[in-house]
């Protein structure tokens, strides 16, 4: 489609995609709120109800419940949708649909009935977007057999990953952090479909490992980098899917730097840096030097002001020092 | 042609062949669900059990004016709609057992039956989390041109979901091809209509989403059948979704568990009497469609298909324990 | 009376005093949010901010017949309703700004404004999510044999949502005392009415759960005003919820992030010569009850009081970082 | 109001506790689906409508999220109500209201609005009651900062821990486990309230430490009894409540045992049985003999056949066998 090297945000990213799919197979359709008209809420699907019509974007009521339920049931009837919740916030009021439909038919058939819905929905916090708007919850979601969870945080991955949901033959999630969407990246010519069954290993490194995903990645990779003027060297992996979660790539990244923090911005407590770090404990054991730490967002619903919702996330600082500590630590 | 329109003896146009039919499949369904009962009390059937006993003019009634292009959504009360759907007996019986040999493998059960060739896209146990999906059905058939209705029934205890309310507008907002059945059996669980619904005439709600509805008497299998069937010819013709609410009334408890400590059992004995099977045989041999060696053939045709059916869950087989995580993904293929 | 009813020049009831307070509350709004806007173009104030310009008939109307015993749940647009309500300038201002002094302690921001001293529950920023709760509300008055009604303010868009559904069933079905407010602005975000509900003449909604229910003309103070009363005092009288849907039009865009490509500038243009606060200024000058010179003193007035506010919230401070976690389970005390 | 020790079954300890609490507070009342005329559709609250009246054994519709959002804003209203949703699997439907608002009113008003209303909940699989009858999510709620989760396994709890968590000035949700309803019991004499701050210790051991909740608590126990005749004392710990979850009592155990199984029938990845093990990495990692392991559900919808159901399901047998391979392990 594209011959050529560009930079282009992940907001394009995430529009093109779309807009291939929807080219290539007609049973492609997006569907959802402000989706048309209002061209996206945050502007993914602008001029896309021009080139496609009304059938194919397709502006829903406010009924998350109906049109992610409509998802489920249009994808067993054969069509491919791309049901597009604004955010996560909203999703907790499909969320029978989602695990109670969506993850059950196919089990709940004996395998007759698969569901290729994929559901698209922005996450995170730090646009002051105060406590019911500023959700981290895919790691919560990952908890729900028979859905996957698929986190794109780079440009490609936001450009390549939705194709590979799409073919994918069970329900996808899709979690876009809010905070992506204006940023710039490097895409390559021709896009191709993104692998979402492993874990990439993003920098290289040998005296920890930074297990993370999401807009976690970039500070991870600023705080790689800026640790690296102090020679230590630290492998960031991206999960890039949380469930099923790939454990051999980051269990391989242990045995060799023996130290890991997880680094995510969902609420600490029953994360998916707790699965982590359990599979670590149970998998990895012997070869760790120090005990696996975690990084994550406070437990707090979140505050408004600016600087307390900062201070909720995990930064690039707090990375930073963490390491610094924990390379220093003997095992 | 309904019941309620021609008295004894009256000149009735309705086929003797087609008759027989109906009567057949709604003695199905009893005499199935009898045998189920029988077989929960050996243990051979396990988990939640809801029988449809009393209301099985509204499945055959309303399945019956189907085509086989069309879908079905059911509830957990769905053995009746699965019989008569076409899941074979004996499907649906290992089912229940737990046996590979069910329609979904005895991964299901009594709530959970499915079946690809007759498009039966299950049992659902959550109340009213079927519609949405109905209506994403129904959108399918919409977008692809198919001629497929989607036909999705609950219970009036599902009116007062949230659910319903925004599947109503939704399909009504998109003109979608898709009858709501409403089986209006007066009682969720222990709670009784006027304790749910602040409006308790159930087709009245169809009104607010400018959605056409009916109200038929759901204990009289021709007026369900005429009334699916005016339902069925608007829906197809393309004129938007249809809401038929069928009045009728479960005669026995609402699960295994229940013992039914919230309705007096006058109330039931009264029911009874006006009951789908006993009203139909009642009216046909009163037009002379029937006598009591008619009857006698069907019973025994049933009960033997039954008995196969029983005998068939009985040899089927349970599904190995290494099996445990298969249908939680896809095996291979892509869609 | 109202203000169609009334002609120019014909001799009006309404008290100067009355009609006085009225004006001044929505330019007070008005005057308010614009301040706002400029404020958030300089980054005092951040997140999502949205603004009620336009609608300021309906929070001054309904608002003005409520009592001090009665309780008001919002949405996310409620800067209008909490400054009517009571809640002083200077802590909605420093809420923005997020800092210790805002009424919910710079924790809640634009769309969670809370006062206990005026029964203010809040903004709520999900969509429908403030109506269960506002029946749970009127539910603890009706149990609790008090004389508050629940007022619960939500826009059209929120209609398509199950919980409207199942609030609105609930409240009539247990007969209890809140009134439902829909803000009807014709759009949802850029979803226009006509594509959210199948049926858009939204008070129709409120028969199918039997509750009374008035289209007003939400852009005249005193037509929403006299509803309200109307409304307030059936439901005080005992008889059950009412439903008020207040029909009026945003002026500015949906947030400050919207760039208003679903809807033409000349609709708007058109909406805005009929404006509650244009409209109601004619009115009262035509009818000899405010000249310039009362407005000029309004104006000022207000100006000052929004001076102060941006003052006090400039001079407000940050809650320390160490605090972070307060907040999230209750400091001592026992219910 | 008993003064005698006695044998009850589970399901009248709950009922006690409601009525006790009923006849204590006027604030106090019951609502939810068949509460009324049904007697409560795991019969917890037969009788109680002929007791308490209509209004305060409130029969509900099938209204999930209205009835639950309605005991929060009856709670800010000044009572104290006891929401019944019939299982987990329908609180789904309530998500929205529990987290987006029971959870967050006291943060978003900073602090001015407390909610303090209950919500019950029978929780678990075991009765093949299939995928979507079969969710056992209390530790996926424990994810969720705001609320408090508890879950009573015995009968002394389960009586006593209802007033305590209407006592408690925030939402409290409470699961009962369905397997649990018929257990009997003994019941002290003159039931006190429970604290709900701490797990507690069910049996001493010295080997290893088994920590669990809910109906896992009774295999432990069971499986613990079985070690002992081979000379392995396992420390059983229930853990009552699951947020806010009290480390120091399980920490301390595993310094003194060095080894650690936990046991819980939710899925496993992101389970609270993963938080519980990331906690033991962090402040235990040295007093640690061997890793921590976790035995749970397993992640697949519930299957109803029993037979693969038993399968899902983490049984005494193999907490035994675990525990004996544990054992031997050297540190
Ligand atoms: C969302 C949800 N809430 C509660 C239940 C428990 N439950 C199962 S059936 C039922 C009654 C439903 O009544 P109705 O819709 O009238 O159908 P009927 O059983 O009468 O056929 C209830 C409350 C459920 N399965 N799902
Ligand atoms: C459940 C939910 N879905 C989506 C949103 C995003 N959203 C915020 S406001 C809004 C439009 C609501 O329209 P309406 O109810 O008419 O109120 P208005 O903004 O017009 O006052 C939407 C879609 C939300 N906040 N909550
Ligand atoms: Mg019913
Ligand atoms: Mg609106």
């Amino acid at each position: 489609m594209n011959t050529q090297d560009r930079e282009i945000t992940y907001r394009e990213a995430v529009r093109e995609a779309i807009r291939e799919a929807m080219q290539k197979d007609e049973r492609v359709f997006l569907m959802g709120e402000d989706v048309g008209r209002y061209g996206g809420c945050f502007a993914v699907s602008k001029d896309m109800l021009d080139e496609f019509g009304q059938e194919r974007i397709r502006d829903t009521p406010l009924s998350e419940s109906a049109f992610v339920g409509a998802g489920i049931g249009a994808a067993l009837g054969g069509m491919l949708p791309v049901v597009e919740i604004m955010t996560v916030n909203f999703s907790l009021l499909a969320l029978d649909q989602i695990v109670n439909n969506a993850a059950k038919y196919l089990h709940m058939s004996g395998g007759l009935f698969n569901v290729p819905v994929v559901i698209r929905m922005a996450t995170g916090g730090g646009k002051q977007l105060a406590a019911q708007h500023s959700h981290s919850l895919e790691g919560w979601y990952a908890h729900i057999p028979g859905i996957k969870v698929l986190t794109p945080a780079t440009i490609e991955d936001a450009r390549g990953m939705l194709w590979t949901a799409l073919m994918d033959p069970d329900p996808v999630l899709i979690f876009e952090n809010n905070t992506l969407y204006n940023m710039k990246g490097h895409l390559p010519a021709n896009p191709v479909p993104v692998d979402i069954d492993h874990a990439i290993v993003r920098r290289p490194g040998t005296d920890i490992t930074v297990i993370t995903y999401g807009v976690g990645l970039f500070k991870a990779l600023d705080a790689a980098e800026k640790l690296s003027e102090d020679d230590i060297e630290t492998e960031v992996i991206d999960l890039r899917t949380l469930r099923p979660l790939d454990d051999e790539t980051f269990l391989a990244s242990v045995a060799k730097t023996h130290r890991v923090l997880i680094v995510d911005e969902g609420w600490r407590s029953g994360g998916i840096s707790a699965e982590i770090s359990a599979r670590i404990m149970e998998r990895s054991f012997y070869d760790l030097d120090a005990p696996t730490e975690r990084l994550c967002g406070v437990e707090v619903p979140m505050p408004y002001a600016g600087h307390l919702e900062q201070a909720a996330l995990p930064q690039t600082e707090d990375i930073i020092s963490i390491v610094k500590r924990m390379v220093k630590s003997n095992g | 042609m309904n019941m309620e329109s021609t008295k004894k003896g009256e000149r009735t146009d309705i086929e003797r062949g087609h008759a027989f039919h109906l009567l057949y499949e709604m003695l199905r369904i009893r005499r199935f669900e009898e045998r189920c009962a029988e077989l929960y009390s050996a243990s051979k059937i396990r988990g939640f059990m809801h029988l449809y006993v009393g209301e099985e003019a509204v499945a055959v009634g309303v399945i019956d004016a189907l085509k086989p292009e069309d879908s079905v959504v059911a509830t957990y009360r769905e053995h009746g709609h699965a019989l008569i759907r076409g899941i074979p007996a004996g499907a649906i019986m290992a089912e229940m057992f737990g046996k590979v040999e069910g329609c979904s493998r005895g991964r299901g059960g009594s709530m959970h039956l499915f079946d690809d060739k007759t498009h039966f896209y299950g049992g659902n146990a959550i109340v009213g989390g079927g519609l949405p999906v109905a209506v994403g059905m129904a959108l399918a058939s919409k977008m692809k041109k198919e001629k497929g209705v989607t036909c999705c029934f609950f219970g009036e205890g599902a009116v007062a979901e949230g659910e319903f309310h925004e599947s109503m507008n939704l399909a009504a907002l998109w003109k979608l091809p898709v009858i709501f059945v409403c089986e209006n059996n007066l009682y969720a669980m222990g709670t009784a209509l006027t304790l749910s619904e602040s409006v308790t005439d159930i087709s009245k709600k169809a009104e607010s989403y400018n959605i056409i509805s009916d109200p038929v008497d759901g204990m009289d299998v021709l007026a369900v059948e005429k009334a699916a069937q005016k339902a069925l010819t608007a829906v197809r013709a393309g004129n938007g979704p249809y809401f038929l609410e069928c009045r009728t009334y479960r005669f026995r408890a609402h699960s295994m568990f229940d013992p039914e400590l919230y309705r007096k059992k006058t109330e039931v004995e009264e029911w009874k009497k006006h009951g789908p099977i006993v009203r139909f045989t009642r009216y046909l041999k009163e037009n002379d469609l029937l006598n009591d060696k008619d009857l006698d053939d069907i019973e025994q045709k049933i009960a033997s298909e039954i008995e196969e059916a029983v005998a068939f869950a009985d040899a089927g087989r349970p599904e190995p324990v290494e099996d445990l995580t298969r249908f939680v993904y896809s095996e291979g293929g892509k869609s």
